[in-house]
């Protein structure tokens, strides 16, 4: 069984701190959790939410419907009581409210010699009892939490977490929930799981410009400057970020950039300029809805096309696309290895879902694996960084050491000077071209779902739908349906044989996507691997739930 | 038919840059700098193929963005001296928020900037440091915005060197290379007028000869006040030397990741 | 669930915008402008979202790029009046080389930048004029660059009008505001300090009252140097008020194409 | 018959100048003519020369080889000796040289009163003599064309001419020359035909920043500013430009930019804006050999796929390229229409090849004929400049009437302002969307070429391969081979049903382009219209000839 909590109010009231307690206990007693945010683009006011999900089998999508609304102003209670489930209830942080249970959260808080912030103790409290969950683990988390801040806080917070009990005693076990399991105790979310695995896999430099929802990855690697040996500059605009982090890929250390589409299109021309420099530059693009400024707060899978193509002229990139946190932490290490190997620019896309939301993973590693940068080190006075090579990759040096390392934005010769010999642009060309084949040959293959047999519908999807997708097709399977999920996490270059195998011959194949236009079926199309398929497509937005998908595949 | 290779500078006969070329080369080797650790950075311009021309390490980006990775160079390997060649579009006009934004950094690059005050390598068009009234392809009817002043931005942003010479002057040139590769601070600004015999009519050799002038020898450089005067100064008598100099710590200085040495090489991987 | 719109400021309460902006609606009826005739252009960010809450013509375009459209808008029809409301991040970070070049123009659009010396809309990094030393979730180590001063490179870059508020000080900015509407001449700067107290917490409002201070009627705007001065001065106290003018044809006075009156009434077709 | 002329030497020695004489005057003769340039990226010396081929029928297309070699230094002899003629001749600007027949044009028009730059007329005369032409006509355009300059020096040019006629006189008529026939006297190229017909189709302003092979038509308009009451303004930089054009274009004015594939990178975000904002921003694109700064001076078809997915987001765009300066001073007229009637960006794609080349073509109308800018002039206070409607395209007003004009880069409501309502938000994207279907309903069809009975052999093809495809069917069909060809000169988007019917069933469907990948074989392909099929390309920075695209048909 599952369970979904809304947490609703304004920016600034500390949702989110709700939210991340909620999701942490119950991670910690065992239970399945899945949470994910609503909010709007503002720092005080409007309205936001956060949905904690929890269940006693793996889930891997938000739902529509809210069992328990905990909402903090009026305009979350009337605006979100329709998306209350009929036997859900509705808890009010105020003095009253029709058809809701009123408790004044904050001013408990005060009253009891509390802050305005140490409200959310209240809530988890009187959530915990409703719930009928005890709410030890709740106070232990809460001890740990504020061990460093002292004694009376830790009492104080205690203290409110039974006064919120207390004051919903009445309602205790009023919604049945789930009983912990053998949920891991961690949480991961897609921002964190990125920025660690950028930190863990070497990365040493980022410049970035703020932009939601990148800036997630760009702070937590600024706050772990020190632990992991970074540099992250902030840059002055993003085409100083791209063209910065061409320099220290090209002075020698990993080096990523993190945006948003409207970032990413000014960075257009330095990704040109690192696929004709053959630097590995790693951009980490966090989607949102568009054109121009968009829906800045929301999600999207609206840029793929954008990724794949922008930059003038033609140069080998990579793109990858992870779909959940754990893929999060593989693929930002997978693609700064690509970038590595084959020495030109790699996209790595999320979108403001996939960077928001938090779910239960397995322990993860924080100890420092860098990669291997693939440089020469011996260098010597005759070396050519372009040297033609069967495999269109050219020994990497830096420069400090023997060799002068010369790299040119006009074409050039093998030793990296401009050059108007025309025969000698062509077969620079080529061997940049040839480095395709190589990454073709390393590509990640797409990851099937429940495709044991073969099915008769297909989902295909690409980042961030894989988790809706997953349980859609859970739910379909229990509905009787013979479904089954491609997610494709690397999604260019394609190894077209195995996506063909894949792929295969199939009833109907729908094309799963955050976007109007099915991008990735379009790229699908042009690499000749579909024709017509079906589209399932939402740009509204908001991110699937895997009810959606379910209602339309049964149409 | 297709091999068209030359090796030799892309310049034009009388082009000042081929004074800046050979001092620079000199000022290199009477600074006794290391060339393996010599990074030279540009842009897209006739100023910018100057890296092509010498033997170094070299990053030639794009049109306007030698400075952003000047600026990480410095900061991946602290102890290489990265030096940017490039011209007055390519600075001051495509470049322009970079310029004003390394100079807040005080990011320990050395910046010399060919200033022919007019696009040379586009065949001609007004730059930001054009005089006004310079008529042009495109410019028509004349240049009508007001000249960029790099030296009086500089200036009020607090740039650690800011100096002044001319590609007619080789001696005074090649002095104040060495004083910039010798200044062991932040960002710092060499600014030399350059003349382009094909595209600037105005401003041609004879023209800058007869108006630079050597800064007096009172001159006091970390007088803010002076220095701006000096900036201000075009026309019949354009100052040429150092304008100006504080010691505010370079940008690379203040990391405390770089307190162990050169950022590359923490590396272990 | 969906249905969320709300038509009031997504400012935060005690946001200095909400003194700014009812300010500039008194200046907007004292000079007696006629608003179909007013042009509002802005970026991106807390400041720019201003024209949404009042009654004008807008465009509201990208980050860091309200002045390029606003040139090209007085240049087609100059007979409107443009003015820009912009954040410190979106006109001197991201917007920082049309910044330069919009004044070496001296295009004649009235520019209003709220500076509450931080990114807003981003959540607290830094922005070009943060004090240096503030902590942030980027900077953790506080800001190591020196901060942009726009006032001390738009006066020696001549722009046309240069003076500085403060959204605190309600009776001074709408005075400025009524100076700077009423500027018949080309570029005009009004940098208005804005506490910002959901990311700000060292320039506060309490900050700002303490020390902003208007300047002496005795000062000369005409003279550069003393403008440069006041500039130049930031900490116990910040001298606010006009700090600088020139005469300098406004860039729309200039164009052949423009004596028949706007271009845009030129059309037929 | 036809005969190649190639006049060769350094930069700055005027070889563009005598290029244009000979081009001028063959034209006005009634001679066809085709002239091209090769230039490297130097003001001064370097090895640049000009194609000249004049004929007795249409030809469309340079030549490999030079029937007359007119070397202007001693690098131009000795490299560009090989590809001349077996039957042809050199003429070189020397005292003497090897195989060749030295006349020293620059040393007799200085012996004969003359300045260096009227080295032209000497070689004219001898140039004129060698083919056996008479050289009145050439005397009669330089008295024209010198007019004003005074009687002087018209004598002093004919007297040159006189010389070099003298000079040659033993040669007279050594090389077989074509005879006039009914070839129009005008000559364009496709810089000017572009930039004539932004003007006369009423473009009142245009920003840019320089960038080859895009500055010419900057550069046109600039220098006939008075003439047709335009504003060009030189840009800071290229995001300063687009951004200029939505502005100019909001302000009520048909506005373009133009530039090269790096500038177009930087303009991706304004082009996004411009999507959003919904303004008729048209960005001329010049493309030259990338990545990065790649090869500036040469020509290539690689920006097709950035072109028309650059852009954060979805929007609606249109493509078109011109295959010959016919077609742009029609395309640049269509360009604009398209743009203001269906309020979105345009792309119009040309190339170093197709800005450059020259040739006879049908007398232009130069009077002026602005297009309907499509906006209303009665709104009222009511407006709502985005109001949601069937075809998408709502009515645009411009500021300064009585309707306030609100223009948002955020997602907006009908009247314009920000909103995060994700109804409106949704509605509007699908109102954007649909403009789609308006633009395909009027999408030009391709042009076939001689494909009257169905050739078994198509060749595809888009923007400049247009003429030398052209001239490769008429020769192929010469050769017994049942050829024909399909030109896109819009290429986004397309209407499939009519792309269908075009390009039937063939047993041979070959796609000509300038770049390594068949960029828009993969349009096709993404739209359903072709599957698998040959490639020719060329990316070496040169442009295709007749002759080459023959023979790798024939391979
Ligand atoms: C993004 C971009 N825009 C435009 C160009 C074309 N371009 C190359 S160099 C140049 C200006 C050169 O002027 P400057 O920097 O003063 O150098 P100079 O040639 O005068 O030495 C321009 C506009 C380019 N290469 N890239
Ligand atoms: C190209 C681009 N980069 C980044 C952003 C994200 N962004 C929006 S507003 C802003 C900074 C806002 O700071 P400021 O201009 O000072 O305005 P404030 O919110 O402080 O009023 C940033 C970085 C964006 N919208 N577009
Ligand atoms: S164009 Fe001017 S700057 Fe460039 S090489 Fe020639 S003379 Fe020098
Ligand atoms: S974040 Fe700061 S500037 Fe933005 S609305 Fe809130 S208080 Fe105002
Ligand atoms: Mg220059
Ligand atoms: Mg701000």
């Amino acid at each position: 069984m599952d369970l979904n909590i809304r947490i609703a109010g304004e920016a600034g009231q500390g949702i989110k701190t709700t939210g991340h307690l909620l999701v942490d206990v119950f991670a910690s007693m065992g239970l399945w959790v899945f949470s994910t945010q609503s909010y709007m683009s503002r720092i005080r006011g409007g309205l936001n939410w956060q949905d904690v999900r929890v269940a006693d089998y793996r889930i891997t999508s938000s739902r529509d419907q809210a069992d328990l609304l905990v909402a903090l102003t009026e305009e979350a209670l009337e605006t979100l009581r329709a998306e209350v489930a009929e036997d859900g209830l509705i808890l009010y942080d105020g003095d009253e409210a029709q058809d809701a249970v009123a408790i004044n959260f904050t001013k408990t808080a005060k009253d009891e010699g509390g802050s305005a912030i140490m409200a959310n103790s209240v809530a988890g409290g009187a959530i915990f009892t409703i719930l009928g969950y005890d709410i030890k683990p709740l106070i232990g988390y809460l001890d740990e939490a504020f061990h460093a801040k002292g004694v009376e806080v830790v009492k104080t917070n205690a203290a409110l977490v039974r006064r919120g009990a207390e004051l919903a005693s009445d309602l205790q076990g009023r919604l049945p929930a789930p009983q912990p399991s053998d949920a891991p105790p961690q949480v991961y979310d897609g921002t964190e799981a990125t920025a660690l695995s950028a930190a863990v896999s070497g990365v040493k430099f980022i410049a970035a410009y703020p932009m939601t929802p990148s800036t997630g990855v760009f702070t937590w690697l600024a706050k772990n400057m020190e632990k992991y040996g970074i540099i992250a500059e902030q840059a002055e605009d993003e085409i100083a970020a791209i063209n910065m982090i061409c320099g220290a890929t090209y002075a020698g250390v990993p080096a990523i950039v993190t945006t948003s589409g409207g970032g990413l299109a000014l960075m257009s021309e330095g990704l040109s300029l690192a696929g004709m420099h053959e630097l590995p530059a790693v951009v980490m693009l966090g989607q949102r809805p568009g054109p121009a400024t968009g829906l800045p707060t929301r999600t999207a899978q609206g840029d793929l096309l954008f990724a794949l193509r922008t930059g003038h002229g033609e140069f080998p990139r990579a793109l990858f696309a992870p779909g959940s946190p754990r893929q999060c932490l593989e693929l930002m290490r997978r693609a700064l290895e690509t970038a590595h190997k084959f020495q030109t620019p790699v996209i790595y896309m999320m979108d403001q879902y996939l960077a928001d939301l938090r779910l239960n993973e397995e322990e993860r590693d924080e100890t420092p694996r860098p990669i291997d940068r693939q440089i020469v080190t011996d260098a010597g006075g005759d070396y050519r960084r372009y040297e033609i090579t069967d495999s269109g990759v050219s020994p990497r040096a830096i420069p400090s050491g023997d060799a002068f390392v010369v790299l040119d934005s006009d074409e050039h010769d093998e030793e990296g000077h401009i050059t108007e010999n025309l025969e000698i642009a062509q077969a620079m060309m080529d061997k940049r071209m040839r480095k395709i084949d190589g990454m073709i040959a390393e590509a990640l293959p797409p990851e099937a779902y429940r495709d044991d047999e073969g099915a008769g519908t297909l989902l295909i999807c690409w980042g961030s739908t894989y988790l809706p997708c997953r349980e859609a097709v859970d739910i379909l399977r229990m509905n009787g349906h013979n479904a089954s999920m491609l997610h494709f996490g690397q999604i260019w270059p394609l190894n077209r044989d195995a996506v063909r195998e894949a792929i295969g011959s199939r009833e109907r194949v729908i094309s799963v996507e955050g976007n109007a236009w099915g991008q990735f079926a379009c790229v699908l199309r042009e690499q000749g691997l579909i024709g017509e398929v079906e589209l399932l497509t939402r740009y509204d937005g908001l991110p699937f739930t895997a009810e959606e998908i379910v209602a339309r595949v049964e149409g | 038919m297709r091999a068209l290779h030359s090796e030799s500078p892309a310049w034009c006969p009388g082009c000042g840059n081929f004074s800046i070329l050979p001092t620079l080369d000199e000022a290199i080797e009477e600074v006794g700098l290391d060339r393996r650790r010599l990074v030279l950075v540009s842009g897209i311009g006739q100023a910018a193929k100057l890296p092509h021309y010498t033997r170094a390490n070299v990053f030639n980006g794009l049109h306007g963005r030698a400075l952003p990775p000047a600026t990480a160079i410095k900061l991946v390997n602290h102890e290489l001296e990265v030096v940017v060649t490039s011209g007055d579009g390519d600075m001051y006009g495509e470049g322009g928020n970079h310029f004003i934004h390394a100079i807040r950094r005080n990011i320990g690059v050395k910046c010399f900037v060919h200033n022919n005050q007019v696009y040379g390598l586009t065949k001609g068009q007004a730059s930001p440091t054009s005089d006004p009234g310079m008529e042009t392809p495109i410019q028509t009817h004349g240049v009508m915005a007001q000249p960029f002043n790099p030296l009086a931005v500089a200036i009020v942003e607090g740039a650690s060197f800011v100096a002044r010479s001319c590609a007619v002057t080789r001696d005074h040139l090649k002095e104040m290379m060495v004083a910039a590769l010798k200044h062991d601070g932040g960002f710092t600004l060499l600014d030399i007028l350059q003349p382009c015999p094909s595209f600037n009519k105005r401003n041609t050799a004879k023209w800058y000869k007869e108006r630079v002038k050597p800064i007096a020898d009172d001159h006091d450089p970390t007088d803010m006040h002076a220095a701006l005067d000096l900036a201000m100064t075009w026309g019949d008598q354009i100052p040429i030397g150092i304008l100006y100099r504080n010691e505010r710590p370079p940008f690379e200085s203040l990391w405390p990741a770089l307190e162990k040495g050169p950022l590359v090489e923490q590396y272990s991987g």
